[in-house]
């Protein structure tokens, strides 16, 4: 090895990195998602659900871009869930590859913070997809200014602790729930998701005068839940929630917790809505109470269209994330559609005042915080409970197919 | 010549790679190269002082992940809580890292035997990675610590205030490349000195070196403290670079991985070593991000390569590093 | 019967014998002599095929310089290491039934009754630990261990060092006996006068190159050995 | 709360994950008396065997007996070509108990992405092997579970059997002890290791295939039960087959009192803290015998 070729490497690697930016008349999008590492699973879906949206668009001959139309190209840069590697992939897409839309990061939350503190020094938009953190729409809220290009498509991750505490006062006044508060225990994985539910749930929940049994955190994709049913079984606590990302460590959970014959209550948080659960868990689902019930392919028509086209299209199975991503592209796509140009800032101001309905529910911003909207109108989370093999809404009551029905009751 | 001191004569193509790498910020602004080289020099500077520790005193560990979110979360929340700048508060974290460092080696300086130490130090590591996630209310485990405040301005003659925001990426190139070209000359120094001698001779005999009256206990402990020193400090830097922090991100078995990787392929026990082994692999995994899901076969792949057939690393392999189109041909 | 014909052995980077070549008659006993680090232990590993080599080992015409240790049992030769290297943790019949390792179970049985009969004193000591047993003791299973394979050769890296004047006798005559029932035999030991005593032929080392080599009686006669054990202290000293 | 049934229930749940922890352990452990390799790409062939009874399973549509020994004999084949391709030429070297480490984790880098690529990254899951429910001294338990118990202690002492009993098994044991001493007696060493590195292999993957019906199937599910491994062969004593199995068992135990005590999320760290405890007052582990220098 000698200083000529030390010389030659470096302005060779430098060389190269300055020629791949071309300019060419093409939409692009620019997506961040965990491709690899533990959070791949869903990052590979919410990919496929991006790429059938593109394709959908580019079959209608692209979006409107002045007086034409351009086709529409989707660029993945993988972040393996690291904060730094999400960065640089970001880096990459808004500096490099001069992307007029970045979704990123599609998923983990902590790749999502890292992302936003670009977005001060780029004119692009910037859109987080799946990540829930609160912190993220509080960063918004305190400094408007800084943050105007960033939009976070998913709600807070109190929205689930506010159903439950809604769903619960239901309860109570049913009496079938203490009175004065009763007594709650979590079994969560260890990850953003687990972690901010226990924290908003049990934060609602004490100011409702319950109390807070035990929180059993465990490594993801845990499927031996023995030692912690047994604990639970000692405890008897009034109410156990639940909070996994991986169907595979629901189903374990919830299978087990019929083999032991449990008959506390029990509330599961996103996993039951991944279709591979029901399919592992099978019958040991009857009776459990989950949320948020926001993809049905099996009675709601608009699901199961959307379903079987995507089924047809991308030949594979079609969960939950799927439909997130298509819906994720849709937005992006939809706003530079009704900006009609590539000017960062007319696809800002197409975004403050987007309103779309896409599969998994209606898509507005906050203006205060640029997060998407919750409620009965836009994203919502309804409660529903397996009764008969099949899931019933049964809260909020504008939803309602059924009511709630007691364990052992059939 | 005469004039320089020894370790920067001893190896001219390092400190002459080094002067190089320096110069980017002249020749490109495109944030994206120079976010890509700052984090190769993060690795090569962690690589760096898990080397000292493997290469050149045999410690064998793996646990120096560790070491690096210590340094990383201890300087994120100083900042963050102390309301102090983070060029205080970095050192907090390097100190942090190096008392850990020596507490965790006396248990280890009873154990001579590979497994065990690997295995230990392994252990040790996920103990810190769980007490990290499992500390929510500190650490905000797997939710991530936001809001770490970047190196805060510096007033430099002749350029005037100079900021390490995320916006600026020149600058802050500029002073990772400083910290890694004081950790390597440091590390120069370090193993031509006495002492560094007197450590690789551990390394290759301690039997021997014991024989010659060489307290093993007290060179150990020296060089893992400084190792996890360094790598306390680099992490320190990661966290105000990257501005978030998660257990898994800053304390995963993943962060080992890359790490000796990075050595291995580079070369264990070589100053250089870390540097081209960060070089090589950051730079092919980026170019490697087109092939998207299978970056880590790739590195999988190399490690193994390596092993067996380039047992000593790049660094020492002028064969296939003389190629000028080897460089290059990576980063497409 | 057994022939090395130009056998060099490295270690790494480092050359131990130099183009070593030697004949051993069939049914004779021979030893290997030479000062401490002359390579005789070499010599015997490079028979048994425990080290790789460069140049020919020939068994009864066939060149067998290529063949694993394992596979030369298979052909009558067997080796019994230095320092007897029992597996300590089984029993000494399980380390005898070991060296029968290749024979048909049926045949394995019955040989270890023969290798009890040929070596007095195996009996007793059968069902113990192997690593409880006294250093002669371990010598005696080693070297019915060897047996075991039926060899027609025996090679015996360092049969006497560290046992006690009488083991030392116990085991020579064993040895002895091997060689008047009329097996072929290589050793090596630090004792010149007792190995001449024993053996029909000898070699002589030094450094890793061949001195000499012919009957024991001729080699004994001439004052060739006492000047390599007499000259290489200062040559060792020097190289060392 | 902490009722004697309680505890009762903790020590057995205790006992069922702790048999799965045994079972890798042992082949860890045997891997390393016979050829002195760590191996970290252990996990992979439990990952592997998991795989492979799923495509046997579901894909060849084969029964459940013939699905798991193709699924064995197919990790048995990847483990003999991971050890002819990485392990046998890094033990011709000098100083390769480090090198064999580094290359081992290299393998199952490669061996988690091979998976990826040939089974993709859903998540799967095996069908239960038996139904029904079972009450074993008062504590309902599913028959699965009781399989998996009952599975491994036949395996354990299947394993214990061909080592002391059979030709092989002293073969094995005697490379162990010393392998040129072995070699001498006409024991062909590397096929011996080649072939000890297999059934080691086979005990993960039946510790993968066991566990299939009741975990995720995944490229990386073989990361923790490594790790857990690793703890088990450090506190059993690394090498020793009974330290492997007790302290399996050991650790299984352990944890689940730790759920009890604490709180799940603390269980690795108590029984990592109690590896490093066990390694400051006992480094040779509790069978173990005194570790050689490195």
């Amino acid at each position: 090895m000698t200083i000529r070729t030390w010389i030659r490497g470096a302005v060779g690697a430098v060389v190269l990195a300055l020629a791949a930016g071309t300019a060419s008349a093409e939409v692009k999008v620019g997506v961040v998602l965990p491709a690899s590492g533990p959070a791949a699973t869903t990052g590979i879906s919410l990919r496929d659900g991006m790429r059938l949206a593109v394709n959908e668009w580019n079959a209608r001959g692209g979006v409107r871009v002045g007086a034409g139309q351009q086709s529409v190209t989707m660029i993945i840069e993988d972040s393996q869930s690291r904060p730094e590697v999400g960065v640089s992939g970001a880096q990459k897409l808004l500096s490099r590859d001069q992307v007029h839309f970045l979704i990123g990061e599609a998923f983990a939350s902590s790749v999502s913070l890292a992302i936003m503190e670009l977005s001060p020094q780029f004119r692009t938009p910037i859109m987080s997809g799946q990540s829930i953190a609160t912190a993220i729409s509080n960063k918004i809220r305190d400094d408007r200014e800084k943050y105007r290009r960033f939009f976070k498509a998913n709600f807070n991750s109190d929205v689930y602790a506010i159903a439950l505490r809604d769903f619960t006062q239901v309860m109570r006044t049913q009496g079938r729930l203490p009175a004065g508060g009763g007594r709650i225990a979590f079994v969560v994985e260890e990850t953003d998701a687990g972690r901010s539910n226990v924290a908003d749930v049990s934060r609602l929940l004490r100011e409702e005068g319950w109390s807070v049994a035990t929180v059993e955190v465990v490594p993801l994709n845990h499927t031996d839940f023995f030692p912690q049913l047994s604990k639970l079984r000692a405890l008897n606590p009034d109410l156990v929630v639940t909070t996994f990302t991986s169907p595979q460590a629901g189903a374990s959970f919830v299978r087990q917790w019929n083999e032991q014959g449990m008959r506390m209550l029990h509330a599961g948080i996103y996993y039951p809505l991944i279709t591979e659960f029901a399919r592992l868990a099978g019958r040991s689902t009857e009776g459990m109470v989950w949320l948020p019930k926001l993809f049905d392919p099996d009675r709601v028509a608009l699901h199961r269209d959307f379903a079987q086209r995507a089924r047809a299209s991308l030949n594979r199975e079609i969960n939950t994330d799927v439909a997130y991503g298509y819906c994720y592209m849709m937005l992006a796509l939809t706003v530079i559609d009704a900006a009609q140009s590539l000017d960062p800032d007319a696809i800002v101001a197409e975004l403050q005042k987007v309103d779309m309905p896409c599969v998994m529910g209606r898509y507005r911003f906050d203006p205060t915080n640029n997060t998407a909207m919750v409620g009965a109108d836009y994203l919502s989370a309804p409660i529903a409970q397996v009764q008969d093999g099949i899931s019933h809404i049964i809260w909020p009551p504008a939803l309602a197919s059924s009511e709630y029905r007691p364990a052992g009751s059939r | 010549m005469r004039l320089l001191p020894a370790w920067l004569r001893a190896s001219p193509r390092l400190w002459s790679g080094v002067a190089l790498l320096g110069l980017v910020p002249l020749i490109t602004r495109d944030a994206y190269v120079l976010q890509v080289l700052s984090l190769a020099m993060i690795w090569a500077i962690f690589a760096s002082s898990w080397n000292l520790a493997v290469g050149y005193a045999g410690l064998k560990t793996f646990g120096h992940q560790a070491f690096f979110g210590i340094g990383a979360y201890v300087s994120a929340l100083s900042a963050m809580h102390g309301g102090l700048s983070p060029w205080v508060t970095m050192w907090f974290g390097a100190v942090a890292a190096a008392v850990v460092g020596a507490l965790v080696c006396l248990p280890l300086l009873r154990i001579r035997s590979l497994p065990h130490l690997a295995i230990v130090t392994l252990a040790f590591a996920e103990i810190v990675r769980i007490l990290c996630s499992n500390l929510v209310d500190l650490t905000r485990g797997e939710l991530g610590l936001a809001g770490i405040p970047p190196f805060t301005p510096l007033s430099v003659p002749g350029l005037g205030l100079v900021s390490f925001g995320p916006a600026d990426r020149a600058s802050t190139f500029v002073l990772i490349w400083s910290c890694l070209a004081a950790s390597l000359a440091f590390l120069g120094w370090l193993v031509r000195s006495r002492t560094g001698l007197i450590i690789q001779a551990i390394r290759d005999s301690q039997v021997a070196a014991e024989s010659l009256g060489v307290s093993l206990t007290r060179y150990k402990l020296f060089t893992l403290t400084i190792s996890a020193f360094l790598a306390g400090a680099v992490g320190a830097v990661y966290a105000h670079f990257v501005l978030v922090l998660t257990p898994t991100s800053a304390l995963g078995i993943a962060l080992m991985v890359q790490m000796t990787a990075i050595t291995l392929v580079g070369g264990i026990g070589t100053l250089q070593g870390p540097l081209i082994g960060s070089l090589v692999l950051t730079v092919s995994a980026e170019g490697l991000r087109m092939a998207g899901d299978h970056r880590m076969l790739a590195f999988g792949v190399l490690i193994v390569l390596v092993v067996l057939f380039a047992p000593r690393g790049l660094a020492r392999l002028d064969l296939l590093f003389g190629r000028p189109s080897q460089a290059a041909g990576a980063a497409r | 019967m057994l022939r090395l014909e130009n056998v060099s052995v490295f270690y790494g980077a480092f050359q131990v014998l130099w183009d070593v070549s030697l004949d051993v008659p069939e049914g004779t006993t021979a030893c290997v002599l030479g000062p401490n680090g002359a390579g005789k232990s070499t010599v015997l590993k490079a028979m048994a095929g425990l080290v790789p080599v460069r140049g020919r080992v020939l068994y009864r015409g066939q060149d067998i310089s290529r063949l694993p240790a394992a596979r030369r049992v298979g052909l009558g030769m067997s080796l019994i290491l230095e320092r007897r290297r029992l597996f300590t943790g089984m029993t000494a019949r399980e380390n005898l039934l070991l060296g029968g390792y290749l024979l048909p179970r049926v045949r394995r049985d019955e040989r270890l009754r023969e290798v009890v009969s040929l070596v007095p004193g195996v009996d007793a000591l059968l069902g113990k630990r192997a690593g409880d047993l006294s250093g002669g003791q371990q010598q005696l299973i080693a070297i019915a261990r060897g047996l075991m394979a039926e060899p027609s050769l025996l090679l015996l890296d360092e049969p006497f060092l560290g046992l006690s004047p009488k083991a030392v006798n116990e085991v020579e005559a064993i040895i002895m006996s091997l060689g008047r029932a009329g097996m072929t035999i290589v050793f090596n030991e630090q004792n010149v006068r007792k190995s001449l005593a024993m053996s029909d032929r000898a070699v002589l080392l030094e450094g890793g190159r061949l001195i000499a080599a012919g009957p024991s009686a001729e080699i004994g006669a001439g004052d060739i050995v006492q000047r390599v054990y007499f000259g290489t202290h200062v040559a060792q000293g020097g190289a060392a | 709360m902490m009722t004697p049934m309680f505890l009762w229930e903790q020590v057995l749940n205790g006992l069922i994950a702790g048999s799965m922890y045994a079972l890798m352990a042992t082949g860890l452990s045997l891997i390393w008396g016979t050829m002195r390799v760590l191996n970290f790409a252990h996990g992979e062939f439990f990952m592997l065997g998991a795989f492979f009874a799923l495509t046997a399973f579901e894909l060849l549509e084969l029964p459940l007996a013939p699905a798991i020994a193709v699924a064995l004999l197919g990790v048995f084949l990847a483990a003999v070509l991971v050890h002819r391709v990485t392990v046998a030429p890094l033990m011709r070297q000098r100083g390769w108990d480090f090198s064999t480490i580094a290359a081992t984790l290299g393998v199952s880098i490669v061996l988690q992405d091979i998976a990826l690529m040939t089974w993709g990254e859903r998540f799967q899951s095996l069908p239960y092997f038996v139904e029904g429910i079972v009450h074993v001294a008062g504590v309902r338990l599913p028959a699965q579970r009781v399989l998996i118990l009952l599975a491994v202690i036949i395996v354990v002492a299947g394993l214990v059997t061909l080592l002391r009993f059979t030709r092989f098994g002293m073969a094995i044991r005697a490379v162990a002890s010393d392998p040129e001493a072995a070699s001498a007696c006409g024991i062909n060493t590397p096929a011996i290791h080649a072939a000890t590195f297999g059934i080691a292999a086979m005990l993960a993957a039946l510790a993968g295939i066991i566990l299939a019906p009741i975990i995720a199937i995944n490229p990386w599910m073989g990361v923790p039960p490594i790790l857990k491994a690793f703890v088990v062969v450090v506190l059993g004593g690394l090498g020793s087959l009974p330290g492997a199995v007790i302290g399996g068992y050991l650790l299984g135990i352990i944890e689940a009192l730790g759920v009890a005590a604490f709180s799940s999320e603390w269980r690795e760290a108590v029984a990592l803290t109690v590896l490093i405890i066990v390694i400051w007052l006992r480094p040779q582990g509790l069978f173990g015998q005194r570790i050689r220098e490195a």
